[in-house]
C-alpha cells in the first residue's frame, strides 16, 4: 500500500480526507488546508487532528484558563509556570519541586487497571521531563455508589491498577481521595498526581534549539496503543473496516518505565541532553511539534527508523500511537555516544530518528518520500480557540433554593455519628490505601490517614545542598458542593487542600488542578466550567498560591447526563524543618483539645444531608479565604514554635468526624464540651476554615494568644484520654466502636 | 467429572510486557533461537458432569465473564485430552 | 565494615537499604548486578523492589543476573546475606534458601506495618534482639507468601531456621506464619518485612525496631 | 518458525488462592456445577527453526530452569496443534 505523500497531495488536490471521522470540524479542516496551502496529507491529518483535538489543545478551555495567568498572585517561589509539562517551584536551599496532576478518566473506565496505570505512567513522565527526580504520587478517585455494580468492577481494578504500576516504580503513596456518588457511574475519575524533586540549577525543558543536534527517541518500542482513529486513515481506502480493528487499550509497562526514570535521571547528570519531552497524548506528533515549535523552529525525521512493536504499522499510525514509557530527547552531536552508552546500560532502546534545522519546518519522510512538511508551531500553539456559549443551567436556581433547612434533625446525634462515619464517603479507605506502598525511599513522614502527604527532602542528588525541609502535599475536590455552587466549589477545593497542607505544619506554595466536566458544547456544562475556573483563579490570587499547571477534561457524561462538576485542587507547601510536622490526629493522653475557627449552620451539600437524606441542595457552605489564610497561620506559626502535638483539619462530616478520627489515628479516645448552643451544629456542620488541634496544656496560653493576635476563634474543647470519644451532655462511643462503624464498610463491599 | 482447559492470552497487538522481559532475558541466560515469548493463562475447571456441548458452553460464558478480560485478551475453551 | 547493596533493574529499596546501613555506622558499598565484582564487601543486602518487573515470578529472572554467579558460592562459603522482599524472593529462586513466595492469599498486595516475633536470634542478623521479641516492620508486597513442602517444613522448624514469624494476622497466608528463614549456616536470612523501612523517628513504620538487622551485623563484622 | 507450548500449573498440594477466588465467585455469578477451578500459566514461545526433538528439548530446559519454579510447580511442553 502506498503512502500520502507531499507531492501526491500536491496532485490530488481534491481528494477526500477523513478529518470528521478524525474528530475535526469542517471550519478546522479549512484552516489546515489554509496554512499548508494544499490539502494535507494523511500523516498532516493525523498530526494536525490529534494536536488540534480538545485533549491536546485546550481548545474549549484555553479562554478561561487564561485568567490563572492573568490574576495570578506574584510568587516569588514560581520558577516555571502553566505552559510546562508541569510548573516548578522554588523551596529553598537550592532544591525546587515540580507537580502536577492529570486525568485518566475514560480509559479507566474501558479497562480500570490498565487505564489507571497508564495514567500514573503518563504522568509520572511529566515530571521526569522536567528534570526531576519522581518522589511521590497521589490519587483523586471518584467513582458511582459503592451500592451500583458497576463500581465494583471499576473500583478494584483501578485501585489495581495504581498499585501495581506506582508500587512498581518505587514511588511512595502519600495520599488522595476516594468519592463515591451515582452521578460518576460510567464516568469514574481517575486524577493521578506526581511530585518530583531537582536542584533549583538543573530544570529541563522541551525545547529543540540548535540546529544540527539530533533528537532522540527512547524507550518503549512503537506499537498501535490507543490509535482507534488512525486507522481510517492507514486503510487502503477510508472506508476499509479491515485495520479499524486497533486496541483501543494502552497496557503499560512500569518495569519499563522505573528503568526510564533512572536511565532519565544519569542522563541529567552527565548533562548530555538539550531538550526533553515525554510522550503522551498523541505521541510523536506532540512531541516532535512541540519540541520543534519551542527550539530553533525547524525538525526532520525518518518515520522508519522508529522501532516498532507491531512492524505492520503505518506512517499515520505511528504517529498519532500513544505507546506508553517513552520520551524523546535532543542531543547535541557530540553527545550521542554517552547518550546512548547510558541508554545501553539501563537496557532502554534509544534511536537517532532526525535533526533539528532552522528551516521552520518540520519535515518527515517514509521510505525516502516526504509525508509531512509543515510550520511545527501551528500544529503545537496556534490550535482552534472557541468562545463556547455558556449559561446557568435552567434548575441552578431552584436547586440552590431547595435549601437543608426543612430536613429534619435528628435528636440521637450518637447514631448519626456512627452512620456518618461508616458512610460510603467517610468510612475509612484502608482497603485502598494498603495496596499502596507508602514506605519505599524512606522519605515519607506523613501518608495515610494524614491529611497531607510529607517528605523529607532528602534525595540522594549529586551537588545538591543538605537540607531541613520537607514538601507536603494534599488533593481535594468536592463535586456536590461545585454543583450547588461552581464558582465557590472550586475555592472550597482548594480551601480544603490548601488546609490540609497547613494543619501539617507546612506553608501553602502552589496549586496545582484537574478540571472534571462534562460536555463543553453543553452550555450549561460550559457555564460551570467558567464559573468554577474563575472562582479558582480569584482564590489562588486571594490565597497567594499561583496555578503552577494542571489539566481539564471534558465529556464526562453519559448521554446529556453530565457528572457533578469536579474540580480536584493539588496544593504544594514547604516545611522549613520536617522534624517539626504536625501529626494526625490524638497522639497521646493528657492533651487540650482545641478547635480553631467559627461554626456556622451551614448544611448545603454536606455529608450528612447526602447520608440522611440523600439531599442536594442549597448553597455550600461559605467560603471564607481570609479566615482560611489566618488559621493556616495560626498552623504553621504555632507548628514552628513546637506548639501543637497533633492536628486535623475539619472538613466532610465535621468536628463530629474529624473528632472520631483524630481518636482513631493512634487509638486514643477524648472528652470535650461543645462550644455552641445546637450540638448537631457543632457537630456536622461543614463551615471552612475550621481545624482541631491537641497540644500540651502548658502551651494553651500561648496557642490563643497567637489565635488573638490573629483574630482566629479558639475554644478549648476538652482533653485527650481514654478509651473513648466522649462528647459531654451529647453522645459517648468507645474508640473501638468508632473503628468498628469506620473500617467495615469498604470490606464489606470489595472483600 | 470432566476437564475443561481454558487459555487465556492478550491479544496479539497488545503490549505484553512479561512475555518482552522474558524474551529479552533469554539470550542472557544462553538461550537462543527464540523470537518471542509471550505470556497468558491457563485456567484448570473442573465441572461436575461429563464435557459436553452444554458444558463447554457454560465454561466458555465463564470466560467470557470471569476469566477473561475480552476487552485486552482472547481465550480459547477446549477439552482437556 | 563495607556492606554490599545490590541493584538489579528494577530494585527500588536500594537507597533506604544504604541509609540503614550508614546509620548504623558501616559503609554501604552499591553492587550492579551486571557486574561480577563483590568489591571485597564483608557483607551483602539484597533489597525489595520489583526486580525485572516481578515479570514471570518474583526474582525469577534476577537470579540469573551476572552478580548472582559470585554471590551464590560466595554466599554458600559464610558470607553474611540478607534478602528482604525481592530479596528473598531472589535468594529463593536462587537456592540459597528453601521453598518459594507466591501469591498473597488475599490476592492484594498489602502495604502495612506488621507484628512479627523473633524466633531466632541467633543468625548474622538478629543477634542484637532476643527470642521471643516481638517488633513492627512494615510489610509491603503481593507475592509474600511463604510455601515448601511438608518436609522442607518439618527440617526448617526442627532445626529452628524459622527466624521470624508474623504475630498477629497473617498478611499472607503464609504456612506456619513464616516471615523470615535462614539457612542452615545462619549466614543467609530472607525475610518478606522491610528492616530498612523503620530505622528512623521520622519516616517509616512507627518505632525502630529495624536498627536490630544493622546493629547486628555491624556487631558481627566488628568482632570478626 | 514454529510455537511451542509451556503450560505451567501449581502444584496440586501448593493452596491456589487466584483459582480458588473464582471457583468462589462462580455461584454468585449464576454459575453452578463447577467443583474446582486452578489458574496457572501459559507460555508461547516462538522458536526460529522447526519444531523438532532438539527445539523442544531446549524449551523444556527453559521451563525447567526459567519459566517454571520447580519447588512449586509443574510444566507441561507441547507443540501448538
Ligand atoms: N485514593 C487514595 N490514594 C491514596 N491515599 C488516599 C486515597 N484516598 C484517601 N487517601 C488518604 O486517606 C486519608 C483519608 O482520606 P480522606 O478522608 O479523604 O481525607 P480528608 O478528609 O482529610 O481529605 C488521607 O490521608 C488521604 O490522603
Ligand atoms: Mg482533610
Amino acid at each position: 500500500m502506498s503512502v500520502d505523500t507531499v507531492k501526491r497531495a500536491g496532485q490530488t488536490p481534491d481528494e477526500r480526507m477523513p478529518f470528521a471521522e478524525l474528530g475535526m470540524k469542517q471550519d478546522e479542516y479549512d484552516r489546515v488546508v489554509a496554512i499548508l496551502g494544499r490539502r494535507p496529507t494523511g500523516s498532516e491529518l493525523a498530526i494536525y487532528s490529534v494536536m488540534w483535538s480538545e485533549h491536546c489543545s485546550y481548545k474549549s478551555s484555553k479562554v478561561h484558563l487564561r485568567q490563572f495567568g492573568t490574576k495570578a498572585p506574584k510568587s516569588e517561589a514560581l520558577l516555571v509556570g502553566m505552559g510546562e509539562n508541569a510548573g516548578v517551584v522554588d523551596i529553598g536551599d537550592g532544591w525546587a519541586a515540580t507537580f502536577k496532576i492529570e486525568s485518566h478518566n475514560h480509559p479507566s473506565y474501558v479497562e480500570p487497571h490498565q487505564g489507571a496505570a497508564t495514567g500514573v505512567g503518563g504522568i509520572v513522565r511529566d515530571i521526569m521531563s522536567m528534570g526531576a527526580r519522581p518522589v511521590a504520587v497521589m490519587d483523586s478517585l471518584r467513582f458511582g455508589g459503592l451500592d451500583q455494580g458497576d463500581t465494583r468492577r471499576v473500583l478494584p481494578g483501578v485501585v489495581e491498577g495504581i498499585s501495581h504500576y506506582g508500587n512498581c516504580l518505587g514511588l511512595p503513596n502519600i495520599g488522595g481521595e476516594v468519592v463515591f456518588d451515582p452521578c460518576y457511574i460510567g464516568n469514574p475519575l481517575v486524577n493521578a498526581l506526581c511530585v518530583g524533586l531537582l536542584r533549583k540549577d538543573q530544570i529541563k525543558l522541551a525545547t529543540a534549539p540548535g540546529p544540527g543536534n539530533k533528537v532522540i527517541l527512547f524507550g518503549a518500542r512503537t506499537g498501535a496503543d490507543g490509535i482507534g482513529g488512525a486507522s481510517v486513515l492507514a486503510s487502503a481506502t477510508f472506508e476499509d473496516e479491515s485495520q479499524a480493528k486497533r486496541p483501543a487499550v494502552q497496557v503499560g509497562d512500569p518495569f519499563m518505565e522505573k528503568l526510564l526514570i533512572e536511565c532519565c535521571l544519569e542522563l541529567y547528570q552527565a548533562d548530555v541532553v538539550v531538550g526533553i519531552q515525554d510522550l503522551g497524548a498523541a505521541g510523536v506528533s506532540c512531541a516532535t511539534t512541540e519540541l520543534a515549535a519551542k527550539g530553533t523552529g525547524g525538525m526532520t525525521v525518518d518515520l522508519n527508523l522508529v522501532p516498532l512493536r507491531d512492524p505492520t504499522l503505518r506512517p499515520e499510525e505511528i504517529l498519532m500511537s500513544e505507546s506508553q514509557e517513552r520520551m524523546m530527547a535532543v542531543v547535541t552531536p557530540g553527545d550521542i555516544d554517552a547518550f546512548l552508552a547510558i541508554c545501553e546500560k539501563w537496557d532502554v532502546p534509544a534511536t537517532v530518528i532526525g535533526e533539528v534545522t532552522d528551516t521552520g519546518r518540520l519535515v518527515m519522510t517514509w521510505d525516502g518520500e516526504v509525508i509531512v512538511d509543515i510550520p511545527p508551531g501551528t500544529a503545537a500553539d496556534d490550535g482552534p480557540v472557541y468562545e463556547r456559549p455558556f449559561h446557568e443551567p435552567l434548575g441552578q436556581h431552584d436547586l440552590n433554593l431547595d435549601t437543608p433547612d426543612s430536613l429534619e434533625r435528628p435528636s440521637d446525634l450518637r447514631t448519626t455519628l456512627l452512620q456518618l462515619l461508616a458512610s460510603a464517603n467517610l468510612s475509612s479507605r484502608e482497603w485502598v490505601t494498603s495496596q499502596y506502598d507508602r514506605y519505599v525511599r524512606g522519605n515519607t513522614v506523613l501518608a495515610q490517614p494524614a491529611d497531607a502527604g510529607l517528605l523529607r527532602v532528602s534525595e540522594v542528588m549529586p551537588g545538591a545542598e543538605e537540607t531541613t525541609r520537607g514538601i507536603a502535599l494534599a488533593t481535594d475536590g468536592n463535586g456536590r458542593y461545585a454543583k450547588l455552587d461552581p464558582y465557590a466549589g472550586a475555592q472550597l477545593a482548594l480551601s480544603e487542600a490548601y488546609r490540609n497542607v497547613a494543619v501539617t505544619g507546612a506553608t501553602p506554595l502552589a496549586v496545582t488542578n484537574c478540571l472534571n466536566f462534562g460536555s463543553p458544547e453543553d452550555p450549561e456544562v460550559m457555564w460551570q466550567f467558567a464559573e468554577a475556573v474563575r472562582g479558582l483563579a480569584d482564590a489562588c490570587k486571594t490565597l497567594g498560591v499561583p496555578v503552577t499547571g494542571g489539566n481539564v477534561s471534558f465529556y464526562n457524561q453519559t448521554g446529556t447526563a453530565a457528572i457533578n462538576p469536579t474540580p480536584v485542587v493539588g496544593v504544594l507547601g514547604v516545611i522549613d524543618d520536617v522534624a517539626k510536622r504536625v501529626r494526625s490526629g490524638f497522639p497521646a493522653a493528657g492533651l487540650r483539645v482545641v478547635l480553631l475557627g467559627a461554626t456556622y449552620d451551614e448544611f448545603g451539600g454536606s455529608e450528612w444531608a447526602h447520608v440522611a437524606h440523600d439531599h442536594l441542595g442549597g448553597l455550600p457552605p461559605r467560603v471564607n479565604l481570609e479566615a482560611e489564610r489566618d488559621l493556616a497561620t495560626v498552623l504553621t506559626e504555632a507548628a514552628k514554635q513546637g506548639l501543637l502535638e497533633g492536628s486535623h483539619d475539619l472538613s466532610d462530616g465535621g468536628l463530629g468526624i474529624a473528632l472520631a478520627e483524630a481518636c482513631l489515628a493512634q487509638g486514643v479516645g477524648a472528652t470535650v464540651s461543645l462550644p455552641g448552643g445546637d450540638a448537631f451544629v457543632d457537630l456536622f456542620s461543614e463551615s471552612t476554615a475550621r481545624a482541631l488541634v491537641c497540644l500540651k496544656p502548658e502551651h494553651f496560653e500561648t496557642l490563643t494568644d497567637l489565635c488573638a493576635r490573629l483574630d482566629v476563634p479558639c475554644y478549648g474543647l476538652g482533653e485527650t484520654g481514654g478509651d473513648s470519644l466522649v462528647v459531654e451532655g451529647v453522645l459517648e462511643a468507645t474508640v473501638t466502636e468508632l473503628r468498628m462503624s469506620h473500617e467495615a464498610t469498604l470490606p464489606g463491599v470489595f472483600g | 467429572m470432566a476437564r475443561v482447559i481454558v487459555d487465556v492470552m492478550l491479544k496479539p497487538e497488545i503490549l505484553d510486557p512479561q512475555g518482552q522481559a522474558i524474551a529479552r532475558a533469554l539470550p542472557r541466560l544462553g538461550f537462543s533461537g527464540v523470537s518471542d515469548v509471550r505470556q497468558g493463562k491457563r485456567f484448570e475447571v473442573e465441572v461436575d458432569g461429563p464435557a459436553d456441548d452444554a458444558a463447554i458452553a457454560e465454561v466458555r460464558k465463564m470466560a467470557e465473564t470471569l476469566l477473561a478480560n475480552t476487552v485486552i485478551e482472547d481465550f480459547v475453551v477446549r477439552v482437556e485430552g | 565494615m563495607r556492606v554490599g547493596v545490590v541493584t538489579f533493574p528494577g530494585t527500588l529499596d536500594d537507597q533506604d537499604a544504604a541509609r540503614a546501613l550508614r546509620l548504623a555506622g558501616a559503609e554501604a558499598v552499591p553492587l550492579w548486578h551486571a557486574d561480577h565484582d563483590l568489591k571485597g564487601v564483608d557483607a551483602v543486602f539484597l533489597p525489595g523492589g520489583f526486580s525485572y518487573g516481578d515479570y514471570l515470578r518474583c526474582g525469577a529472572i534476577s537470579r540469573f543476573a551476572p552478580l548472582m554467579t559470585e554471590l551464590v558460592p560466595a554466599a554458600q562459603a559464610g558470607l553474611p546475606m540478607l534478602g528482604t522482599c525481592n530479596g528473598f524472593q531472589i535468594l529463593c529462586e536462587a537456592h540459597l534458601l528453601p521453598g518459594a513466595l507466591v501469591r498473597n492469599a488475599g490476592l492484594h498486595y498489602v502495604c502495612r506495618d506488621q507484628r512479627i516475633r523473633v524466633d531466632n536470634a541467633s543468625t548474622a542478623w538478629t543477634t542484637d534482639f532476643a527470642e521471643g521479641q516481638e517488633i513492627t516492620l512494615p510489610v509491603k508486597h503481593g507475592e509474600g507468601r511463604y510455601v515448601a513442602d511438608a518436609e522442607t517444613l518439618a527440617e526448617l522448624e526442627a532445626s529452628g531456621r524459622v527466624v521470624f514469624r508474623y504475630a498477629g494476622s497473617n498478611p499472607n497466608g503464609s504456612l506456619n506464619d513464616i516471615a523470615g528463614i535462614t539457612n542452615e549456616a545462619g549466614n543467609v536470612v530472607g525475610l518478606m518485612p522491610h528492616p530498612e523501612h523503620a530505622v528512623e523517628e521520622l519516616t517509616g513504620a512507627p518505632g525502630v525496631d529495624g536498627r536490630g538487622f544493622f546493629s547486628s551485623i555491624v556487631r558481627k563484622l566488628v568482632n570478626a
